[in-house]
């Protein structure tokens, strides 16, 4: 396991491992702006270049009932479909939906947990875009007790 | 940041906490005007410096990131590394061996 | 992760399992007050109170300060530089200042005669703030080293048995525009303030989970709270004038809790809502 | 052994005696020490001021007798509840039920009265952190009983009856002044500590008491 180390003086020497394997330089063209200021799921999905989604059983999302504090929403999106490219975790009700998107590589198996900050009440939406662009989803309800985006 | 990554048979799950305020873009300061978002836009992942996973991050991800997932193959003695950039240009790395 | 944490997760777990084994309508039924123990339970792998911890294990090893000296040969109560084991001894007697001290009090007085900060300006700085937060995360690290141990105050010394007194008189004061005393709150077993669990403070297990929580990363706002902003804010609703940070009414308060909470767990830094 | 070491352990020797030998102060001593570590131990802030720190006469009493585990004599209790009746004041206009929609939000709020509330600001009545009161409101306190059906189950929903007069006038005198009818009740004395006003505590009544109100459906 890691020990503690601080991460600011550490930076520096790995940031200059990364650059030199050349991972750096993708960074640039990598945040799609746009997809994350999309509204609603559907519009969100298609900027991830994904078709109309669909509900399948075999993509998962996980996350709590009840949510005591909307600032941190434990979630979690999954699918045992092959040939996934993209995995997308959404807020239907957040002022944007999209929260987070992640590539999946056949290095990585199509399984990611994140927190969320949720504004009220909502679906939230896991969704799994295959190489072929078809967008397959699940939603579950999670009720938030106190809202986490107006502070 | 804390990287702990632990082998399970043939694969890893990789745990990671980010410092990171992760303002909204929603909030409103003492004086009533926005604070603009500010948050983690991009997050890299490497085993053994090779790229094995990359993410985008809205601002809707929680103050101080939580983030989960599995590399395939990984195994004791390995190198995870993550790397994330934020909106504001400013980026961190750190690297933890897989136990 | 402590083996007992792991532990009670796997019993909630298993009896979660059996609930869906028995019947399935259970499911259906499921209590709010079930789902906010789930939710968190979720919360506690990734304790974002780790980024803390290692904050502030760097900033006792770090050369620091006007005398560019570390914490290293600070001593919490146990001897010179001894951390593992200090924070469940605390807040003890110290004969150097003659005070009975909590440990953010005892580290700003370590700061300030190993690496010659002003202990005066570090306790009027507004906490999260400048030297205040670094205080936070020390106070983190050093009671993670200590998770698991079990509360043992000492009370052999004549300050500390007063201090006890105090807190406990302060504990039961009732005052403010509500007439609000700590006791109001956590006097009693199985109480609760909105959906909040009441620890009460007066005898174990309460004292032990509840004082031996803190430091605690609260998820409402993502801060990093100490014992000593803990007790300003209990005072904050209270509807009291504003205790000073290591105040000896709030380290009174924290012997009256730490010795009621002896052979309690330590399981700070926790993660609170 | 040295001679250094001789003069620490004779040190350490003198400070076990003293701690030892020092004696532990009275009761009177410690209430005296407290005070003084009260007075070292605040400051003023916002609305806050130091005058919050002292304690009526009821408080001293029920304070003493929470944490001595003594109860108070009887005559005590008489008289706590006695002058607490005395600042009870009927509405002066007669009308004791206001609107339940204002006071199911002053039920819901738990503002005011803070170092951080602005001074002036409108009070909360803070009343779920410790009573369930309307079913739909999930997050609710335990502190206090539930309040839920609190007309309805006292059979205090008919107007102009016996009962609906006398629940009307506990209920109002309860939450003005909670004091006067449970000497150490930990519910804040709403009127005669100003926290709530007259119009608000109508407004709280009508939560509890109007036939149209979701608490008595």
């Amino acid at each position: 396991m890691q020990t503690r180390r601080e991460t600011l003086k550490h930076s520096a020497a790995v940031a200059g491992l990364l650059a030199s394997t050349g991972l750096f330089p993708q960074y640039a063209q990598a945040f799609d702006k746009a997809a994350f200021e999309t509204k609603s799921v559907a519009e969100a999905v298609k900027a991830m270049g994904g078709s109309a989604p669909v509900e399948s059983k075999d993509v998962t999302i996980t996350g709590p009932d009840i949510a005591e504090n909307g600032a941190v929403v434990p979630l979690g999106v999954s699918t045992s479909l092959g040939n996934v490219k993209r995995m997308l975790l959404l807020v239907e009700k957040n002022p944007s939906a999209l929260i987070a998107m992640f590539n999946v590589s056949p290095e990585v198996e199509a399984n990611f947990a994140t927190r969320s900050k949720m504004g009220q009440s909502s679906d939230v939406y896991a969704v799994a875009i295959t190489n072929d662009g078809k967008a397959f989803f699940a939603k579950k309800e999670v009720k938030v007790t106190l809202g986490g985006c107006g502070g | 940041m804390r990287i702990r990554a632990q082998a399970a048979g043939d694969k890893a799950t990789i745990r990671v906490l980010m410092s990171h305020e992760m303002e909204s873009g929603q909030r409103k300061d003492g004086t009533g005007k926005l604070i603009p978002a500010w948050h983690i836009q991009d997050v890299t992942a490497t085993l053994n410096g090779k790229v094995v996973m990359t993410a985008e991050w809205g601002p809707a991800v929680s103050k101080n990131p939580f983030l989960q997932f599995t590399i395939k193959g990984a195994k004791a003695g390995d190198k995870v590394g993550i790397t994330w950039k934020d909106n504001k240009g400013d980026t961190r790395s750190d690297e933890a061996t897989v136990s | 992760m402590h083996v007992n944490a792991v532990e009670t997760r796997m019993k909630k777990l298993f009896f979660a399992l059996g609930l869906i084994g028995l019947c399935a309508a259970a499911f259906a039924q499921k209590s709010s007050t079930d789902s906010i123990a789930e939710y968190r339970a979720m919360l506690q792998d990734g304790n974002p109170a780790e980024l803390f911890e290692a904050k502030g294990e760097d900033l006792w090893k770090q050369k620091r300060g006007p005398k560019n000296a570390s914490l290293e040969k600070c001593d919490l109560g146990k001897g010179a530089g001894v951390v593992k084991g200090a924070w469940v001894e605390l807040p003890r007697y110290f004969s150097d200042t003659g005070k009975v001290q909590d440990l953010e009090s005892r580290l700003v007085t370590c700061m300030q005669e190993l690496q010659g900060f002003n202990g005066d300006e570090i306790a009027k700085t507004p906490f999260g703030k400048g030297e205040q937060s670094n205080v936070t995360a020390l106070a983190t690290w050093i009671s993670a080293e200590s998770k698991g141990m079990k509360f043992n105050l000492p009370q052999g010394h004549v300050e500390e048995r007063k201090m006890y007194e105090v807190g406990k008189r302060l504990f039961f004061m009732r005052g403010g525009s509500h007439d609000f005393a700590c006791a109001t709150c956590h006097g009693q077993d199985d109480k609760r303030i909105r959906l909040q669990d009441l620890p009460n403070l007066t005898k174990n297990p309460g004292a032990g989970n509840g004082f031996g929580a803190w430091p605690a990363y609260r998820v409402s706002n993502g801060q990093m709270w100490g014992a000593q902003l803990r007790l300003n804010d209990c005072y904050r609703q209270q509807r009291f004038p504003y205790p000073l940070f290591g105040s000896e009414a709030t380290i009174a308060l924290g012997v009256y809790m730490g010795v009621n909470g002896k052979g309690g767990e330590a399981t700070a830094p926790a993660i609170k809502r | 052994m040295n001679r250094k070491y001789q003069i620490a352990l004779s040190a350490v020797v003198v400070a076990l005696l003293t701690a030892c030998a020092a004696p532990m102060p009275s009761s009177a001593d410690l209430d005296k020490l407290t005070q003084d570590i009260i007075g070292r131990s605040f400051r003023a802030q916002g609305q806050a001021k130091l005058d919050r720190l002292s304690s009526d006469e009821d408080n001293l009493l029920c304070a003493e007798a929470e944490r001595t585990g003594v109860p108070l004599d009887a005559k005590v209790t008489e008289a706590i509840e006695a002058r607490n009746m005395k600042t009870i004041k009927a509405p002066a206009d007669g009308k004791y039920l206001g609107d339940f929609k204002e006071g199911e939000k002053i039920a819901q709020s738990g503002a005011g009265k803070t170092w951080i509330d602005a001074e002036g600001s409108a009070n909360g009545g803070n009343c779920y952190n410790c009573h369930q009161i309307s079913k739909e409101e999930l997050s609710y306190g335990t502190l206090g009983p539930s309040l839920y059906n609190y007309g309805k189950i006292r059979g205090a929903l008919e107007p102009n009856s016996p009962v609906t007069k006398a629940i009307t006038e506990y209920t109002w005198g309860k939450i003005q002044n909670a004091r006067a009818y449970n000497a150490c009740s930990n519910m804040p004395r709403f009127a005669h500590k100003g926290v709530l006003t007259e119009v608000q505590i109508k407004h709280v009544m009508a939560l509890l008491l109007d036939p149209a109100s979701p608490v008595n459906k």
